[in-house]
């Protein structure tokens, strides 16, 4: 029995439906993490006129491209200053980065790791697929130990970053951690995160069969899901140290997600004509 | 507090200060940048200047920050500035590459000191002028304007704002570290008497643009589009990458070619109204020295020097950098004798002197680090007037 | 006509602040061109540091001080470093406070130091220097001086500079 | 999931108790993530292919009315391909 | 394993992995790189092979990165090269001013893709070519080669490191998408037979300089100075600081006019040397036609056609791009008719041949994304021709 | 009674004495860092041929031209990449990156959490004086909230990092931080980080009398010094969390001084001929 | 003479690996000049993938493929996509079991998918197509192309690969 | 402290029964760290000044005997201008 045939979705109004089918490979997570936050959008008490994507360059910094809304495709790295200046410039926006793992982790990360400190007013949506998915699955930062990349056909020698604990220590006022398989959470998280002032982190794994997946022996996008069913443990804030978040894609360990860091810094402000003395 | 937004009266001023001054009189709103010598007191000065005027002060972390934070603000809507000198512009070059391509307005002032690299940052240079016009990769255009007083880096930087936003460019400012430090008078206009160009917006509300607003659809005669802001309900989409009129990504040659095209033929089709400059005594002149910046000051007192002793001389002072004034220069030295290009480097302009003049061309170079006197530029006009 | 002072001695004396109000003076009030130039960097940190003013009533293209007319000295080290370079029948300036000038030196000596001491505030020595160069170099009036002077330091310290001003060229 | 965009064109009501499966064809990539996913086991992955030659979700035997409207599919489906609409109480 | 140092042999290969076996050839035992297409296979071969010979592969976390890594390996004695397009090159600008500037030899191979900013990520262009003489802040001179072919990469590769030694300077290969990706014959000569120019050395222990090693005097009539590395023993001292001979910051404005027009003089007085290139059928043309890189093959085979109809065209290919060979293009485009230039942008060494040649100049120009093609050569030849 | 009069010092060997005085601000604390860390490379057992200082630009940057050995003077924030370059192309060097807290923090920041990150067996010495000192006295990631700049005339209104905090989250292997008045715990820790393999990261605090005490009414160096004779509490590993390491100059907080983490992971190798499989 | 190839199909189905080998057959045992290309980047990797391949016995200058002289189409939407840019005269090879060619287009088909299926791998059908290619583009010995198929794959697939070449042509 | 550098060339042995306090007078920028810092208050800061104009520090009335040689100041000192030598046991 044939599912019924349709032309449109519930959500293309949001999204750029005349530039459907994206470019992502099948099983790719891109795609779940962006709807998600199309859907947050939808559901958010923020005019969509006011709502600002801002993204860098790699596979997941095309979500700017398919969000229809005011959207911003920047350059490799720069997704996070070019938002602080749109959102200080405008504080009424509502500014979200959503980028890949390399764009704001490797070459981005001092933005990131200031955007943090400053606690600027932005929302940060990361798809970690462990790798540089455009550019044909190098290793980067987020990269297991010992996992193969095209840039380390011998195997990855570093050690990641444990993203969590880093943004704790940069003063990250909100964190979290999901994956494409967790879709209500992260929904929920990112509505959570547009009602918040200041900066939050949102990070999402998500299955990169074509880069990441063809180099470490993982077939298809849908055998990561089932690695994320299998491992995933959702903790609460002061479950585990921050300096056991890392993650090991070889060992059993535990992937951990869920609300790592809620805070209540104030965001930052610039100095106002009020506070001149 | 009361609010100055524009110090209207004389002042004794150095041109960083000026520079600022001339920042808040045009408007600007939103100053990102990081310090550097010798432009750091623009940054300072809008540190105390900007909260007063309800503008956004920033130091961001680094000036690849700096130049994307620009960038944003003014896609949502400020006229948004930074201020460096030679290395700040040099990590700036990927990002003013992504200005051009999303036709942003930003202005950009790079106080010139000696280079290359950190070579001596409290000493002056002009070195980036051919930095300005092809620093970021592939082919682009800019304006640019080189300021010979501190009164000029005010009326500049306001010029500069007006250009750029009439144009979607960046536009930068060439100073250098002797017109940035010295202290001048500088007369500030009374506000309303400032001039302000706004940028082109969209003709029709949001939702009366059939298919989508389309920003990178220049219909004018000017080449230039509309552009809207963010937040302004057009659910506009701008990518660095090779884009349709609607800004959406379209990866092939001929959309390339054209885009690329368009960008620069903006400017060269405009250059008649951007460009700016200065001559004296070209009528009957033998001799044309052509120069700009600190180094035209020199210039322009050989030139008395010079016709006091019966040479006669003429100067061409370049005011805007880019797009360069081919025409003007091609019919100046059309008849001339001889051509002296003056500038603090191992000769940029005069690359282009010569290749628009068809000539040979003379050059009075200096690596930089001290100004270029009057007296080196008398003697050699006295050695080709002999 | 072109003239060049150039106000040296150590950071902290407050050089560029006169510099920067005899300029002014000239500029706003004195109704001539005048354009002041300081040195800069870590490098002029330590050592002597110094004011060049060029006042002109015609344009001035070049703003640099090159053999100055009046060199206003407030250090040895200054006076040492400085007084070759000045014009050929050059007046010089100097605190005798401080400065012990060569033999053969026709200088202009003012304990500006001491007199500074007196009212109160060894820093506005350099206001009694500024007075004092009125006496020599006449060409802008000591009221634009004064006007520069109210417009360039703090409030609270207005009367004070003045009166060291007035002490110098009294 | 309360959809807050405009309402699909042409959706053809089907029969199922809950929830009616609705897809764009040409849309899917034939990732299997809804397939795989559904707590109903309502599709599975049909031999056919769509004209860019991806395999693509259909109901299985047995499953026409199984469909709960639990909306999973249409969360992980993406592609923005497949998604689920609510039936009045039929059945 | 058996270390393979040099894969000698006939191979069917495309242009990235071509120049990393070049590299490997020339002895390169350090790449420091971050991914950017189309270049990224440049990196991933040496991520294979470097290891094999001992030599340190590590992909930094940026370009600004890369860069600095590889002047680090460098000033440690390490033949080393990074590998990027042009987003990553405009990043990498203001350490190739301190390359320059410290003298420090390095590969920078930059495949061309369609610019400016994003623009055309997988497909072609030749529109960084100013950008790699005038990128950084300063005045300064590099040496730029332009491959055409899978073979070239391999050649040239080698002939940059060589230049960079020899001439203390950061080299460039400026390559396109075109030659970057596509496969051809690449012949791998035996190891002995790769020529290799070793960089210049003290010719005295550390102990036996008299008031210091001086790594920045040139006592040779090629300007170039000898250099020590770290772990030599010559104390040395480098900095981006205008230096004097020893080394040490010296910021006076002589010292930094002799510095900079040294480092200039270095390259231009050496250009002979230096330049490549190759030209058919010059000696009866009445059409020059200037090329390189891959709109060279199609200039090449227009040529070809031209010919066979009768028309006396001939070509000039450069092969390295900077330093410009100013006498040749002078002499060669003295008597012709028209010259043309072919080139993958709006115009870019078209500046510099009109500038030489004081002629007007035809220019093909596209701004990316596609080959120029033989065909559109041709219809301009015979537009000229008739 | 006079001190007797010397015309050269003990340490003139190893420093470039040609040079001196150097251009440091009197009541500077970079002097005393320097002359730590001179000291230590005479006591080590390494070969003084193979020590090299690399360093980036600020005063804390001139550094590099003043010892005499192997010494590089690089670009602002650069410093780090350069030294990993030249440590990975000589094993056989002892690379030693010292420079200030803007270069190495604010504009360098990339390259010294994925330097930390990657345990690249360098040695970074950084002079923090809470401020730009070369460019005259700027905020930057290291000025305390509310303390004054030139760039911030009322006031900052960013929080600082805490760069312990931030260090231990990259992963440093050994971390330390004292001021310039704990001269023998510096040499001390110097020496200790050379016979150590892997990142190590001494945070060193100087009085900045000229930048960051002109704008906070720190007169001189020296009441900056008897500051920290005031406030500094020397700490062991796990005596206080690493999220309360950062330093408020204005409240009545104590500076906890002392090594903060020292662990033995493994260094960063390239991959080498005998990993091949 | 310049012969312009271009094998078209899915990505997966080796097209880019069977214009490899031809070209290198070509270039390294044949004695002639080859030259491929590929299309590249994220927008090539769904849909229509390709690998173009020039040979000719003298230099190549254009390395791409303009009008094929040949067209190898391993999917419909390949065979759909390219066979209106072929050559007059062209020549189109399907594989008879993806492809349904257009009724007035005199294609040469062969099953290579089943072939593929019946030695074990459907991945091979690109060397079964290589192998049916030599029946009608003659220039490149079958010699050559093994050799270029014996150093290009994987030592234990060669046999396999080899194989299927061989059925391709049989 | 062990110094391994080379020996100063013109230590004048001075009197002080554990250590004799050396200036390099010309580099001493008179930031009275020494002064200040000196467990045995050896130093006090001269009215006098170096050609640049900075004071520097000399032994202070009655502590002509008083250096411990701990060295402090040469420690703090950011000028490499002031070190103290041992003495042999004199006094
Ligand atoms: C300055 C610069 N350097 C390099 C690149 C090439 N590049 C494009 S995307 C990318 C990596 C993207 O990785 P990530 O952010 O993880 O995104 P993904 O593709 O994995 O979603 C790189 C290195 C670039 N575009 N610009
Ligand atoms: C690319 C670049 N940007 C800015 C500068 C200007 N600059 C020189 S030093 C410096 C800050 C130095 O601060 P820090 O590292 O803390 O050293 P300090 O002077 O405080 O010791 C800056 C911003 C530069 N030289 N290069
Ligand atoms: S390469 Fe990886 S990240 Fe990019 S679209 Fe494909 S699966 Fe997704
Ligand atoms: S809505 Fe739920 S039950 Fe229905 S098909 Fe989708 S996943 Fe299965
Ligand atoms: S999840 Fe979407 S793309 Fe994947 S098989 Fe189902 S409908 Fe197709
Ligand atoms: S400005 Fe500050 S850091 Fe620089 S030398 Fe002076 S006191 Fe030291
Ligand atoms: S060595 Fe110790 S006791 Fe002697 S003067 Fe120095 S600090 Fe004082
Ligand atoms: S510590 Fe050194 S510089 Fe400071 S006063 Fe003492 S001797 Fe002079
Ligand atoms: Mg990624
Ligand atoms: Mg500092």
């Amino acid at each position: 029995m044939p599912v019924n045939r349709a032309e449109s979705h519930p959500l293309d109004a949001i999204i750029r439906q005349d530039r459907m089918p994206h470019i992502w490979c099948p099983g790719c997570g891109i795609g779940i993490a962006m709807r998600c936050y199309a859907q947050a959008i939808l559901q958010a008490d923020i005019p969509i006129d006011n709502q600002v994507v801002v993204s860098g360059i790699g596979c997941s910094g095309r979500v700017a491209g398919y969000m229809n809304i005011d959207s911003y495709h920047t350059t490799h790295g720069r997704a996070i200053p070019f938002a602080a200046g749109m959102k200080l410039a405008n504080p009424d926006l509502m500014v979200t980065v959503f980028s890949g793992d390399g764009d704001l982790i490797s070459i981005g990360g001092n933005h990131l790791i200031h955007a943090a400190r400053r606690n600027v007013d932005i929302k940060v949506i990361c798809v970690n697929n462990f790798n540089y998915g455009m550019t044909g699955g190098q290793v980067g930062p987020t990269t297991p130990q010992g996992a193969h990349g095209t840039t380390a056909p011998y195997g990855n020698t570093e050690l990641p970053f444990n993203l969590p604990y880093l943004m704790a220590a940069c003063g990250a006022n909100y964190l979290s951690r999901w994956t494409v398989l967790h879709v209500r959470q992260v929904l929920q998280d990112i509505l959570y995160a547009f009602s918040k002032p200041g900066f939050a982190f949102i990070e999402i794994l998500a299955p990169c069969p074509i880069g990441f997946g063809k180099s470490n022996n993982i077939l298809n996008g849908l055998e990561e899901m089932e690695l994320y069913l299998e491992r995933c443990q959702i903790i609460r804030d002061g479950d585990v140290r921050a300096d056991e978040l890392g993650i090991d894609l070889r060992a059993d360990n535990p992937i951990y997600i869920g609300k790592f860091i809620d805070r209540d810094r104030p965001p930052y402000q610039p100095v106002g004509a009020g506070e001149i003395q | 507090m009361v609010a100055r937004t524009c110090l209207t009266g004389k002042h004794f001023m150095n041109g960083d200060h000026a520079c600022a001054e001339g920042a808040i009189a045009a408007g600007c709103l939103f100053f990102g940048g990081y310090p550097i010598t010798p432009s750091t007191e623009i940054a300072e000065s809008l540190a105390r200047r900007l909260p007063e005027v309800d503008g956004v002060f920033i130091q961001m972390e680094d000036e690849l920050g700096s130049i994307a934070a620009i960038l944003g603000a003014s896609a949502a809507g400020a006229r948004a500035m930074t201020a460096t000198s030679g290395p700040g512009l040099s990590l700036m070059m990927e990002n003013i590459g992504l200005g051009v391509m999303l036709e942003l307005p930003c202005v950009i002032v790079d106080i010139q000191r000696g280079s290359p690299s950190t070579g001596l940052p409290t000493m002056p240079g002009q070195s980036d002028i051919m930095q300005a016009r092809w620093g970021s990769h592939g082919d682009y255009q800019i304006i640019a304007y080189a300021p010979w007083s501190p009164q000029e880096m005010f009326d500049l930087t306001i010029e500069a704002f007006n250009s750029s936003d009439r144009y979607r460019v960046p536009v930068l400012i060439l100073a250098d570290e002797v017109v940035g430090h010295m202290v001048e008078r500088v007369v500030i206009p009374a506000e309303e008497q400032i001039e302000r160009w706004e940028r082109k917006k969209p003709t029709l509300p949001p939702d009366k643009n059939n298919g989508g607003f389309k920003p990178f659809l220049a219909e004018d005669d000017d080449l230039v589009p509309p552009i809207a802001h963010a937040g302004e309900g057009y659910k506009v989409h701008f990518t660095g990458l090779t884009h349709d009129e609607r800004g959406y990504p379209d990866m092939t040659a001929q959309t390339h070619h054209d885009l690329v095209s368009r960008l620069s033929a903006k400017i060269k089709h405009n250059s008649e109204q951007i460009i700016r400059m200065e001559d004296y005594y070209l009528d009957d002149a033998q001799i044309v020295i052509v120069s700009y910046g600190c180094t035209a000051r020199s210039a322009r007192r050989a030139v008395s020097l010079a016709r006091a002793a019966g040479i006669k001389v003429g100067l061409i002072r370049l005011i805007s950098m880019w797009p360069f004034p081919e025409a003007f220069i091609r019919e100046s030295c059309a008849s001339v004798n001889h051509i002296i290009v003056a500038e603090m480097n191992l000769g940029q302009i005069s690359l282009e002197v010569e290749r628009i003049a068809k000539k040979p061309v003379e050059g009075i170079f200096h690596a930089g680090g001290a100004m270029i006197t009057p007296q080196t530029i008398m003697n050699r006009i006295q050695e080709l007037a002999s | 006509m072109r003239y060049e002072i150039r106000f040296a001695g150590f950071g902290g004396q407050g050089v560029v602040l006169a510099g920067f109000i005899l300029g002014k003076a000239a500029a706003l009030y004195g109704g001539l061109e005048a354009v002041m130039t300081q040195s800069y960097g870590p490098e002029a940190r330590g050592g002597a540091s110094s004011a060049n003013v060029v006042i002109s009533d015609t344009a001035i293209d070049y703003p640099f001080v090159q053999a100055p007319h009046l060199l206003v000295a407030l250090s040895q080290e200054a006076y040492t470093k400085f007084s070759p370079s000045t014009e050929v029948d050059a007046s010089t300036l100097i605190d005798q406070d401080l400065i012990l000038p060569k033999a053969d030196d026709p200088v202009y000596s003012i304990p500006a130091t001491s007199i500074a001491e007196q009212l109160g505030k060894r820093i506005v020595a350099n206001m009694v220097m500024l007075g004092f160069l009125t006496t020599i170099y006449k060409r802008i009036p000591t009221e634009a001086i004064e006007t520069a002077i109210k417009d360039s330091v703090k409030p609270k310290t207005i009367e004070l500079n003045l009166e060291a001003f007035t002490k110098g060229y009294e | 999931m309360q959809v807050h965009g405009r309402t699909p064109l042409n959706i053809q009501q089907a029969t199922t108790p809950h929830g009616a499966v609705n897809l764009i064809l040409e849309r899917c990539k034939g990732c299997e993530f809804c397939v795989r996913l559904c707590p109903q086991d309502v599709l599975f992955l049909s031999k056919k292919t769509n004209s860019k030659g991806y395999h693509f979700p259909d109901i299985a035997i047995g499953k026409a009315e199984a469909c709960v409207h639990c909306e999973f599919c249409t969360l992980v489906c993406p592609e923005f391909a497949i998604f689920t609409t609510a039936l009045e109480a039929a059945s």
